[in-house]
């Protein structure tokens, strides 16, 4: 049935990896341009999400596995937090990025921001693809005729 | 493989066209995002029943056949803003097949997309070997007209797959 | 040398108003045009005219550097885009059975 | 003097493009059917990209075009999700569905 969307498939396969590359982009110029975890985590998802639009549930779940997207949800959170105790054991206060490089405190800061900023894309790419998942997954209540 | 090494090559110079800052560590990322996006690009293309897209275009044909398309977009844009602006607005609606002659699936959804992107002509339904397109103010001379940017968009279609 | 630059800047000018004036007869059209397959025309005026003119003249205002690029990019994004989601609405709404009007200088008539 | 016509072109530019949302979301309101306020909706977010855009040269931070560009992205994916629904009243699988109707 998906064959006669060719369009919407060639489109698709040609925009996916553009996305990617402009959702990590967004990511790491964080300090730069407006943007940062939160948006880049919205656009990694939204490649999934078209990708799982146009072609299928299952193999979008080939790629992205559901178990990943449960293990990345945690993941992200204990990134952050990690950063924090790693500033902790460095001997300064919980999320003070000095820790990084105590002679120039701004690179200090540059560093901790991005292990922060990452931490926290990782972890809305992941719900987002988990919330996607569980209203994509939810058998349709109602046939085509009924409507 | 080929394809993966210059598709990475390309997103990493849409990286540093959109960033613009040489420091160590963007390079650093931006090399490390481009070969990370191709990655799973290549997942994605291994996990659906359609394989990989198949490229094959001229380049410089292509470039050529750009703008011979702004001229196109110039032209019927014209003819759809004197449609609205005219106070009875003289729509003469029809659906018609127009048949394409290009091999590969990109060369058809450029054929396809041209269409929708002039004014005036929209592209309703791939079928088999034609398009049904729906027209806004429709004459004999479209059929001509739509034969020849057929014919241009074929001409853009090369031999070498990368 | 800055007389060409004046003269360029009055192209960009120009370029975005009448960008500006393609994008509200696109709306225009969509507003005045009778049933939902000539508005799909209308629609593609802002797409294709409307785009191209605006961010022509926001380019050429720029000068050239990054934020042409990413102008560029824009440009590009949405003539692969624009024309894509107009084909998904109107192969939608071809599916789901609605037919073009045959309107001959009356408002009343459906023959189909 | 003439550093100052750039500000009203944009100004002018972006009261343009002001009207042509408001005639659109016109446009969703009346809309008889589904797919002109799905067609709407699409051309209200191009109008949006192009607003932003100028909207960023106004006030002087073309950085703005990042958050356009993610716009249009965004603008796109939902028109086609919402399409699908409406299409098929799921937004994940349908084959299996279909196959079993047979």
């Amino acid at each position: 049935m998906i064959f006669h969307h060719l369009i919407l498939r060639v489109v698709t396969k040609l925009l996916v990896g553009t996305i990617i590359l402009f959702a990590l982009y967004v990511q790491f110029h964080g300090d730069f341009s407006p943007g940062g975890g939160f948006q880049a985590g919205v656009i990694m998802a939204v490649a999934f999400i078209l990708y799982g639009i146009v072609f299928s549930l299952e193999s979008v779940k080939k790629v992205f596995p559901e178990w990943l997207v449960h293990k990345i949800l945690a993941l992200g959170v204990l990134i952050y937090a990690g950063t924090g105790i790693a500033t902790m054991l460095l001997g300064y206060d919980f999320l003070d990025y000095d820790a990084f490089a105590p002679l120039h405190p701004t690179h200090g800061q540059h560093w901790g921001l991005l292990a922060i900023e990452f931490g926290v894309g990782v972890t809305v790419t992941g719900v987002m693809v988990a919330i996607y998942y569980a209203f994509a997954g939810r058998p349709p209540s109602l046939t085509d005729e009924d409507w | 493989m080929l394809r993966s090494i210059f598709t990475a090559i390309f997103l990493f110079a849409l990286w540093y066209l959109m960033s613009g800052i040489d420091k160590t560590l963007t390079l650093v990322l931006g090399a490390g995002s481009s070969v990370f996006a191709v990655w799973i690009v290549r997942r994605m293309d291994d996990a659906s029943n359609f394989k990989r897209l198949s490229v094959h275009l001229r380049p410089i044909e292509f470039v050529k056949y750009i703008f011979w398309v702004l001229a196109e977009i110039a032209k019927s844009n014209w003819t759809v803003i004197k449609i609205v602006l005219s106070p009875n607005m003289d729509i003469k609606q029809k659906m018609y097949k127009v048949p394409f002659s290009q091999k590969s699936d990109l060369g058809q959804a450029i054929f396809a997309n041209t269409i929708t992107l002039t004014p005036g002509t929209i592209t309703v339904e791939v079928e088999g070997d034609h398009f049904l397109v729906h027209g806004l103010s429709y004459s004999l001379d479209d059929h001509a007209a739509l034969a020849d940017m057929d014919r241009r968009v074929s001409k853009t279609e090369g031999i070498v797959d990368l | 040398m800055s007389i060409f630059l004046e003269f360029l800047q009055v192209i960009a000018w120009i370029c975005i108003l009448s960008g500006g004036i393609l994008v509200i007869i696109g709306a225009l059209g969509s507003l005045r045009f009778p049933d939902f397959w000539s508005r799909l025309h209308a629609a593609s005026v802002t797409d294709s005219g409307g785009v191209i003119l605006l961010l022509l003249g926001m380019g050429i205002h720029s000068g050239f550097n990054l934020i042409t690029f990413k102008l560029l990019l824009i440009g590009v994004f949405l003539f692969i885009t624009g024309p894509t989601s107009s084909h998904a609405v109107a192969n939608a709404a071809w599916v789901s059975g609605i037919k073009p009007l045959r309107k001959k200088h009356k408002k009343s008539g459906i023959d189909k | 003097m003439i550093s100052t016509v750039p500000h009203f072109v944009f100004l002018i530019a972006l009261l343009m493009l002001f009207i042509a949302m408001i005639l659109v979301l016109l446009r969703l309101y009346k809309g008889p059917t589904l797919y002109d306020r799905v067609l709407s909706t699409n051309s209200f977010g191009t109008q949006t990209v192009l607003f932003i855009g100028v909207l960023g040269f106004l006030s002087g931070r073309p950085d703005f075009l990042d958050i356009a560009l993610l716009y249009a992205l965004i603008n796109f994916v939902s028109t086609i999700a919402i399409l699908k629904f409406f299409r098929y009243r799921a937004i994940g699988d349908i084959l299996i569905k279909r196959e079993a109707k047979k």
